[in-house]
């Protein structure tokens, strides 16, 4: 591989984020299985950068799920999208950051439509000002919290405590990145890297010492699909999907895998354990199944975040293993609490425990 | 009846350039040929073999060598037209350097460049090493070493069709017309001197446009045992092994196909060349929405500009095969005797 | 049923490098105009099988070269060997014998005879 | 019979999902559902731009159209610049407003999503919230969601959020934001779209003789949709297997 080609495409699918004052939306998916990551994000953005962020608690789902199951029409996604846009507009935040790959892409589709078709923005405008009395101006700047975090890498990686680093080895670890297919697929321009080589995780990887795995169906999707996962019946799609990615990334040998689309992120973690389940097999280099994180905890690990603390207990696959190859020294007794801090019980059947 | 020696400035030294040099020297005018680059002869001299005959290159190249062997023409090297405008009778020629000549006609015959293949990013062209381009392999058949990156005799060849052409992600959505053509006459070369690699053309219609093409496509498939899939390579990805792992619709199976090839070939096409984008620019040529220069008309009038005494010939105005370059070359020659006789 | 209600699906992927092109061999060898086929479908269109099932020619053909023999069994059956397929291809393909080579070919595939 | 295309083009994503499709497959090659369904985007941007009323028809009632999973990978590459994943958007929307879509195994599942996806966005704020992921309908969630569900609060306030709190992850969605949203559904056609799919749907049930419930999900119809699979999903050729299927009735 030619690493010079791939910097080419990186140097031509830049983007302008913004520096400061970003209005913050929730993931329906993120903040359901993965609440501790969105709050170290945001740990990460005001504390160690200092950065402002507004979260108006007003604010919901962009109701993406149910745009792509089908069940909620185009103009009515555009306006409760628009609603966002008012909410930040009466914050006087002109910068959305968004948590979820999904509305990424939705909002990317629809400021595009509204580009496109600009009587869809004046009928939305009519819309929402009959159903709320809400009025909106156009954010200057749409960003998914993965290319703030991309942007901060190298700051980031200045501050941090641990590196991407196989202390045991001394060597750097391998990491599979796996993009959300609306992060870029439908609007290349809009991801940075583009859609083919995308370089938003893999500028955080290799600024904080690790090593990027380019395996043959890195591009493919998870296997989400939607209604392919939301039906039982369905779910076989979405499954056969992660297991075409496991067998492909496999022979690298990763350390763990890290994601930007919080959907993607809890299947390739759930699915390892059920395909564990149904086949009898497990993937990673030692058949100890490949720690699946989303970026925010591979942020956090770096900036030396207790993982307890971020939720990484509450995977399938458990990072004990990951932990020690990185010199983070976390108590396997402590993942599992109550609030007064007494133990809880152990689920049974955690891959890697 | 006596020929008035005249100055012709043609712009590109090329087939189209120097056939059309030749014309206009045997009738006695004065040529002279400016070339961006050291040599004559433009993109076939680096090719091997020519279709469909599969003769040797050289032998056009030869050909054209003699061609301006010719007292009455000057070829200036390393010399490209920026500008071309019209001042009373005469056009005075702008070139690199900031120089200006004078000249009673101008023939642009600039050509095309090939496609940038790393602009399709899905298929990893300058990044993984064994995806290589039509031009690149018509170079390895010179160097006579035919081998993956890594050394390794390949087994399978794959060669994907219209990588450029016919695609608006690239904004061309024109038919580079050679390249099917190139890909059969290739894939009969890979299968001659590796008679034990398989070849895979990935093609979306065979379009075998002149005499004995659709006659070389089957005995591509008849004496040489070439495969024809009909689906466009959705994507490439380097393997462990340094394979090249395909995706692709079989569209006549109707089922989505995989496969992993040791080189793979992209049919690159043909574009617009940059030197004449940017001196049809400077000079108000019209160019198409294929951005290749647009003549008065299509069927009558494809060598004719808007600007009078200036003549267009070959790929400069569209996607052409040698046959047809020159034909139009020497058309485009006509054309400039006839202006430069009514003057 | 397992306890998740649904099974990891098999894929309709052709996989070039797994897929067993002994069928295509055995008919290529023995019928070599049927390496220039070019799948115009003019096969198809005249099938008179194909008026009555849904038999397709030009895909069976299609699916031999790829190693896709599964389908084979239920396809070949269907065909009546009534030849118009082969007065009309302009490629001159022995279309007939290539169906019964490819009847011959699974069968002997199934015993192992391949 | 109403002109299904012109319907289907006042559908924003149809107008741009479809121009001139030449049948190159690069849909195809990287859809993931084709490889797992019985599937083919670049057939079905074939079919539709016959502009062929019955076709298009067919194509509502079939179980085609339910099998792409809107990844929109076939975007990023169509050298026409069509988006099947767009124009599938386009065709199921219409499916379900004309009804049609309950006449297909896959189609009748937009029922359950309705009811389980789409009543979470008014009751909740959110398409998913942690307390509706039941492990014991979702037992491929695995262990570590059991863990964390069974155990809510407890989990929740260890990674910094509280279980229907002011503010942060998992808050409770106050009913002023609740109403505009419902607000939004009513005046955009949200409202219409999930009452059109609740009629079909109890409509569907009476014809299979089918307990349906005008609420919850604890009923037979709701399991049906849920569960059923006919397993002829990822059958070669469709059209031989409904031949069988007749010759053998």
């Amino acid at each position: 591989m030619q690493l010079e080609g791939k910097k080419r495409i990186w140097a031509e699918y830049q983007k302008d984020i913004p520096d400061d004052h970003f209005f913050y939306v929730r993931s329906c998916i993120r903040q359901t299985f993965f609440a501790g990551s969105e709050q170290v994000f945001l740990k990460i953005m005001r504390d160690d950068l200092g950065k402002d962020v507004m979260e108006d608690p007003r604010h919901t789902t962009c109701t993406g799920i149910g745009y792509h199951g089908d069940v909620v029409p185009f103009e009515t996604i555009s306006t409760v999208v628009a609603r966002h846009f008012a909410l930040a507009t009466e914050a006087g935040y002109k910068n959305i950051a968004i948590s979820c790959v999904t509305s990424f892409g939705i909002y990317t589709e629809i400021l595009e439509t509204w580009k496109h078709f600009p009587d869809l923005l004046a009928k939305t405008r009519d819309n929402l000002f009959k159903a709320t009395g809400r009025e909106f101006d156009l954010p200057e700047s749409i960003a998914h919290a993965s290319d703030i975090i991309y942007k901060f890498r190298d700051e980031l990686a200045r501050k941090a405590k641990y590196q991407l680093y196989d202390i045991t080895t001394g060597k750097p670890l391998k990491v599979v990145e796996h993009i959300g297919c609306h992060y870029a697929k439908m609007f290349p321009k809009h991801g940075i890297g583009g859609a083919e080589f995308p370089h938003v995780l893999v500028g955080m990887i290799e600024s904080w010492g690790g090593e990027v795995i380019d395996y043959p169906e890195r591009r493919h999707c998870c296997g989400f699909g939607f209604r392919q996962y939301l039906i039982q019946a369905n779910r076989g799609y979405s499954i056969s999907a992660s297991r075409k990615k496991f067998e492909s990334m496999e022979p690298y040998k990763p350390d763990m895998i890290v994601a930007n689309c919080p959907g993607c992120a809890m299947f390739m973690d759930r699915w390892q354990y059920t395909i564990k389940e149904i086949d009898d097999v497990t993937y990673g280099g030692y058949k100890t199944g490949i720690p699946t994180l989303t970026y925010e905890e591979m942020a956090g690990l770096v900036m030396g975040y207790d993982p307890w603390e971020m939720g990484l207990q509450f995977h399938n696959v458990q990072a004990l293993p990951l932990l020690r190859k990185m010199g983070i020294k976390a108590d396997p007794d402590k993942r599992f609490l109550a609030k007064d801090g007494s133990r809880l019980p152990e689920p049974a059947n955690l891959i890697n425990s | 009846m006596t020929v008035m020696t005249k100055h012709v400035i043609i712009a590109g030294g090329g087939v189209a350039g120097i056939e059309a040099a030749g014309v206009l020297a045997d009738m006695g005018h004065t040529v002279s040929i400016l070339e961006k680059e050291g040599n004559p002869g433009g993109h076939v001299s680096k090719w091997h073999a020519l279709f469909p005959d599969r003769r040797p290159a050289g032998e056009v190249t030869g050909y054209l060598g003699k061609r301006i062997e010719n007292e009455n023409i000057r070829f200036i090297a390393g010399t490209s037209v920026e500008k071309i405008e019209r001042h009373g009778g005469g056009l005075t020629v702008g070139i690199s350097g900031g120089t200006t000549l004078n000249a009673d006609a101008v023939i642009v015959a600039t050509g095309f460049d090939l496609f940038d293949a790393r602009r399709k990013e899905e298929y990893g062209y300058g990044i993984y090493d064994n995806v290589i381009t039509s031009a690149d392999l018509e170079q390895m058949f010179n160097d006579d070493r035919l081998l993956t990156s890594d050394g390794r005799v390949p087994d399978r060849i794959g060669f994907v069709h219209c990588v450029g052409s016919r695609d608006e992600k690239v904004c061309n959505e024109h038919c580079s017309k050679v390249c099917c053509v190139t890909a059969v006459k290739q894939a009969i070369e890979v299968r001659e001197k590796l008679p034990g690699c398989e070849v895979f053309c990935f093609y979306m219609d065979m379009r075998m446009f002149g005499p004995f093409y659709e006659e070389l496509y089957r005995e591509s498939q008849e004496k040489y045992n070439v495969n024809y899939i009909r689906g466009k390579v959705s994507e490439a990805s380097g393997t462990m092994k340094k394979r090249v792992a395909l995706k692709v619709e079989d569209t006549l199976a109707g089922r989505p196909l995989k496969m992993e090839v040791d080189l793979l070939v992209l049919m690159t096409g043909m574009e617009m060349s940059k030197s004449g984008a940017k001196l049809a620019e400077a000079s108000g040529f019209a160019t198409g929405i294929n951005r290749f220069l647009e003549s008065t008309d299509n069927h009558y009038g494809s060598n004719m500009s808007k600007m009078k005494g200036v003549f267009y010939a070959g790929t400069c105005t569209a996607p052409m095969n040698i046959t047809d370059t020159i034909s139009h070359a020497r058309a485009a020659a006509v054309e400039a005797v006839k202006y430069l006789s009514s003057k | 049923m397992n306890r998740f209600g649904f099974h990891i699906n098999k894929s309709r992927l052709i996989d070039y490098d797994t897929s067993d092109r002994k069928v295509r061999q055995y008919i290529t060898d023995r019928e070599p105009s049927f390496r220039v086929c070019f799948a115009c479908g003019g096969c198809t269109a005249t099938c008179t099988a194909g008026q009555h099932a849904s038999f397709n020619l030009r895909r069976m053909n299609t699916l031999i070269r790829r190693g896709e023999i599964a389908p084979l069994r239920e396809e070949v059956s269907r065909c009546m060997l009534c030849g118009k397929c082969q007065l009309i291809c302009p490629r001159g393909v022995n279309t007939r014998n290539v169906v019964a080579l490819a009847a011959e070919a699974i069968m002997k595939y199934d015993r192992n005879e391949l | 019979m109403e002109d299904l295309y012109a319907r289907l083009m006042t559908d924003v994503r149809f107008e741009e999902g479809l121009n001139a499709c030449m049948n190159c497959g690069v849909c195809t090659g990287i859809c993931p559902a084709a490889e797992y369904y019985n599937y083919d985007p670049r057939r079905v941007v074939d079919l539709v731009q016959t502009r062929d009323n019955n076709i298009i028809l067919e194509l509502l009632k079939s179980e085609t159209i339910w099998y792409c999973g809107q990844c929109m990978s076939c975007k990023t590459r169509c050298p026409r610049g069509n988006t099947p994943g767009l124009v599938i958007m386009a065709l199921r929307k219409v499916s379900q407003e004309l009804g049609y879509f309950t006449e297909s195994e896959k189609g009748r599942q937009q029922f359950a999503i309705k009811r389980t996806v789409g009543e979470n966005i008014l009751k909740h704020g959110y398409c998913v919230v942690s307390y509706d992921v039941d492990p014991k309908s979702h037992p491929e969630q695995g262990p570590a969601w059991e863990h964390y569900y069974n155990h809510l609060e407890d989990s929740l306030a260890r990674v910094g959020g509280e279980l229907n709190g002011k503010e942060g992850p998992t808050r409770k969605i106050s009913d002023d934001v609740l109403q505009e949203l419902k607000n939004i559904f009513e005046v955009t056609g949200g409202q219409d779209l999930y009452d059109a799919i609740e009629e079909a749907s109890e409509l569907k049930a009476a014809e299979m003789n089918m307990e349906f419930k005008r609420a919850g999900r604890d009923f037979e119809y709701f399991r049906h949709v849920v569960t059923a699979d006919n397993g002829n999903h990822q059958v070669e050729n469709e059209d031989i297997r409904r031949e069988e299927h007749a010759a053998r009735r």
